[in-house]
């Protein structure tokens, strides 16, 4: 379902973020994004959102070439991906409710089905009693789930979250894992870039390692495997 | 088209809700357009009363006046008004006999009127006035009235006419000039004003582009937040102007000098026309405003 | 002072950049201020030339005629010239023969004058032509004046001039008014320009403080960088201004009616001026409106 | 050094962020701060930066109580303490060089002085090559370094560090504890709110743990202590 063919992006001219890296990655897979800091985990994340376009290379999702798909097609691309950003990215001025609401009625959600699935998606990361606070009224863990909660509404084919679990407690990291693996088993494709040692150890899925640039590693059910 | 009407009123919804959650900026946004937009009333009123001014003085000197010879009979005088009557372009035709014209001019010189009951005989001759239904036909009115018998001159303004319309002229063209630049400067300060707007609600932009929205979507609500905008600072610029204008107005009939007021554009025909002006030109710079400042955040 | 030597090299290098680095909202700034002194420059161009053209109108009637009875020697003439001219107030006196009078009089009647030829003889007495310094004397000149000996009448448009004065005082509070809520919009306008710019830089306010700076530290580069956008905003509208006075004088001019152009300000005159205003105007909006519009965010 | 008596924060009617918190902190002291999302540690560092004030109690920081200082100390206060925040601030329109040069011109260091400082702190963190790059250039674990070498640039005697390895992966985690028990060593104090089990099971120090806006534990040399 994602296909990234030669990709190579380059910010500047004396550096690569990402070199000639090819990847694929299939329906209903789990797979996790490690590497030490600036190695291009966010990057490949970008390129995936066509936030960035490739320096060279094909990225393929669902068989179509999104380098080359127009300005226009865009939404619809990016509808198909729910994302938790590494800074969350919610709207300010907005509340924990509207800001999932919003993600609805992006996709023309009738007013009653935002109505009833809001609720729902605010209990399963735990944040109800939050809904009518702005983002800056949250914690940052808070702030994490709400971005957790706007990125599953629309039950996404691909989940991409980056770092989801970084300002999160042990625990609630935990429960968050157990909901991401939950929504995976309904067949959602998910692609978690995270730090944390111990759940990916624990989570035996796929792991590709990538450092500077490159894919180091590429294993089924691997683990985090950096030596503290 | 289910799916289009819900969206404008999730558009006008949101809208609402954007220009109260930025409260600050949009009483900034507001005062701006109406600033700009009272400043154009301004000007406008500048414009159009010494307009209106140069119109009446204008039309005060919109005659031909025809001196009669001074030998001719009622009869003969009667028909030479009757024919003058008939060209094209003439409105009236009024006599002005040379008793009532010696009595106008002492009543005119005023102070220096005593100098003329030295006169031996009345010098002035019996005239008709012709008053023209515009200042074009002038020249063929005066070719024709040439043409007939007993006159001893045609007197006729001309060049004084012709420079106070060349004045007129070169007011209205300056005025215009001068409106079509506030308009186009107000349209630079309005758009500035969303722009900055806009500037500052860029992440949220950026945002809403990786949530799946389309352009439409996203532009839509800052429209609206745009006219509302537009509107309220409209409805300000209108009231205060109109207020202004009519005080003005009074003021100048009432304690500075009656005969001003005769030259300038009545309250209501003023108020009517800047109120239109005012609304159209702020809703749109309002609407048109928020589209052209978005256009560049738009490509994320 | 070391110190604050420093602090200041700091904030005008910080303000050049942050102009420059927010290049889109400076221009955006900039273009407001100059538009807004623009339509300043306008409004202060019409008041100054409409006062101007009163003012010079007002000059031709402002002075005092005093007719001589006709049997004087030129003795006695002279001796009251000398005695008006000793008045408190007086600025020049001459000397108007009854020849001078009558000649006068047919130049201004024009096509008129003929009427003059019929009259046995000249009417019109020898007199004084007193003019003052300011008309606030004249009250006292006149009744000064009327206590001479040999005067027939003393002439004076005391009316016609108060009325003059009325409208041209008017005028001049009008235009002053104009000018005031203009400077007022202005200040506003440019101040909600730069309170957006702030707003859209709040964040960093914000984390300026936590990292300990002071007020006056993080106040500075903005301040600067306020009076960066004044200065550019301001030469703008000078350019602007100046080069369409200029341009307009020229063509009333050549092309209007030059005789108009003898009411108007000079071109130069006019530029000096409205220079300062502007300069000092642009400027004091950029700094005074960093500082009002900043005072919300340094609370944090 | 830092004394907390009695404090309550309480940001809407119905709910406590912080409750009737006593504690202490010395001078010298490495301190642990942890507890779930939401729990009030973030709290409890804003109202150490008077970014807000306390609903009831006093906060006493060198004997000083800080809820009754005037407006115009407040920067005096910060500059004591050396701040590295749980979503970086930095200055966006300043380069990595520049924001950590210029918490040095907001003290009134010469020039000369910041310019052979400012390199230093950056090669400390490891971010020495991405000097002239804007913040949004960097990838989020390099952001994390700019934030913590704008923190201990000017020598703070406090170092508050609101989660500052979220973003790290394992290694460079590591390494930042290092330069943090390097620098505490030195005499600062040290105050750190963190989810990291690993490094506060590893490093041994004290350990406050929130629950709920309370203290439930205060234990030298203490553990993480929550369970997955
Ligand atoms: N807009 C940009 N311009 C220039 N360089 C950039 C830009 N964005 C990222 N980089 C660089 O590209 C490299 C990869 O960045 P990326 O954000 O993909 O890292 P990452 O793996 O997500 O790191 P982290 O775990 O710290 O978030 C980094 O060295 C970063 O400095
Ligand atoms: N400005 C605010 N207005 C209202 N409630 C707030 C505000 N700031 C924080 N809160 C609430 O106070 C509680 C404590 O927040 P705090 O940020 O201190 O948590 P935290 O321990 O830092 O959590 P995390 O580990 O997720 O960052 C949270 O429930 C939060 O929702
Ligand atoms: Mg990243
Ligand atoms: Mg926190």
């Amino acid at each position: 379902m994602i296909k990234f063919l030669n990709v190579t992006k380059q910010y500047q001219e004396d550096k690569m973020a990402l070199s000639d890296m090819t990847v694929n990655i299939d329906r209903g897979e789990f797979v996790f994004l490690v590497g030490p800091s600036g190695s291009g985990k966010s990057t490949f994340i970008k390129l995936l959102l066509k936030e960035i376009d490739p320096t060279i290379g094909k990225i393929k999702i669902d068989g179509k070439d999104i380098t080359r798909i127009s300005q226009r097609k865009i939404p619809h691309l990016r509808r198909k991906m729910g994302v938790v950003f590494q800074d969350f990215r919610l709207l300010q001025d907005k509340t924990v409710y509207e800001n999932v609401a919003f993600a609805m009625a992006v996709i023309n959600t009738s007013p009653k089905e935002i109505r009833r699935q809001v609720p729902n998606v605010l209990a399963l990361v735990g944040i109800s009693d939050r809904a009518n606070m702005f983002p800056h009224q949250l914690s940052g863990g808070e702030q994490q789930r709400v971005a957790i909660a706007r990125a599953i509404v629309n039950n996404p084919s691909v989940l991409i979250a980056d770092e989801p679990t970084g300002n999160l407690d042990p625990e609630t990291a935990w429960e968050t894992m157990k909901l991401l693996k939950q929504i995976n088993r309904r067949g959602t494709t998910i692609l978690m870039a995270t730090h944390a040692k111990d759940i990916v150890d624990m989570m035996q899925q796929r792991v590709i390692a990538i450092e500077n640039g490159k894919i180091v590693r590429d294993d089924q059910k691997g683990v985090y495997g950096y030596e503290d | 088209m289910a799916m289009k009407t819900r969206t404008i009123i999730y558009s006008i919804k949101q809208g609402i809700k954007g220009s109260w959650r930025n409260r600050m900026m949009s009483i900034a946004s507001i005062t701006s357009i109406a600033s700009v937009l009272m400043i154009l009333g301004i000007v406008f009123m500048i414009v159009i009363n010494i307009n209106s001014f140069s119109e009446i003085t204008k039309g005060q000197f919109d005659t031909i006046q025809l001196d009669l010879e001074d030998d001719l009979s009622d009869g003969d005088m009667q028909n030479i008004g009757k024919s003058v009557k008939s060209i094209d372009g003439v409105k009236s035709v009024y006599f002005l006999s040379k008793e009532k014209a010696l009595d106008n001019m002492k009543k005119k010189w005023g102070e220096n009127g005593y100098l003329l009951e030295g006169l031996q005989k009345n010098p002035l001759p019996n005239s008709y006035v012709v008053e023209l239904m515009d200042m074009r036909y002038a020249d063929e009115v005066v070719k024709r009235v040439k043409g007939l018998q007993g006159l001893e001159e045609v007197r006729y303004y001309k060049d004084l006419v012709e420079k106070i319309l060349k004045i007129t002229d070169f007011i209205r063209l300056a005025g215009l000039i001068v409106i079509g630049v506030l308009i186009l400067i107000s349209m630079f300060v309005v758009a500035n004003t969303i722009k900055l707007t806009v500037i500052a609600r860029k992440k949220e932009i950026g945002i809403m582009k990786y949530v799946g929205a389309t352009n439409w979507f996203i532009r839509c609500p800052f429209m609206i937040e745009g006219m509302i905008l537009g509107v309220m600072g409209s409805a300000i610029a209108i009231g205060v102007i109109s207020f202004g204008y009519k005080y003005v107005f009074d003021l100048i009939t009432q304690k500075v000098y009656v005969m001003i007021a005769v030259y300038m554009v009545p309250a209501p025909v003023f108020i009517k026309s800047i109120a239109i002006i005012i609304a159209v030109l702020g809703i749109g710079i309002g609407v048109l405003g928020s589209i052209i400042s978005m256009r560049k955040f738009l490509r994320v």
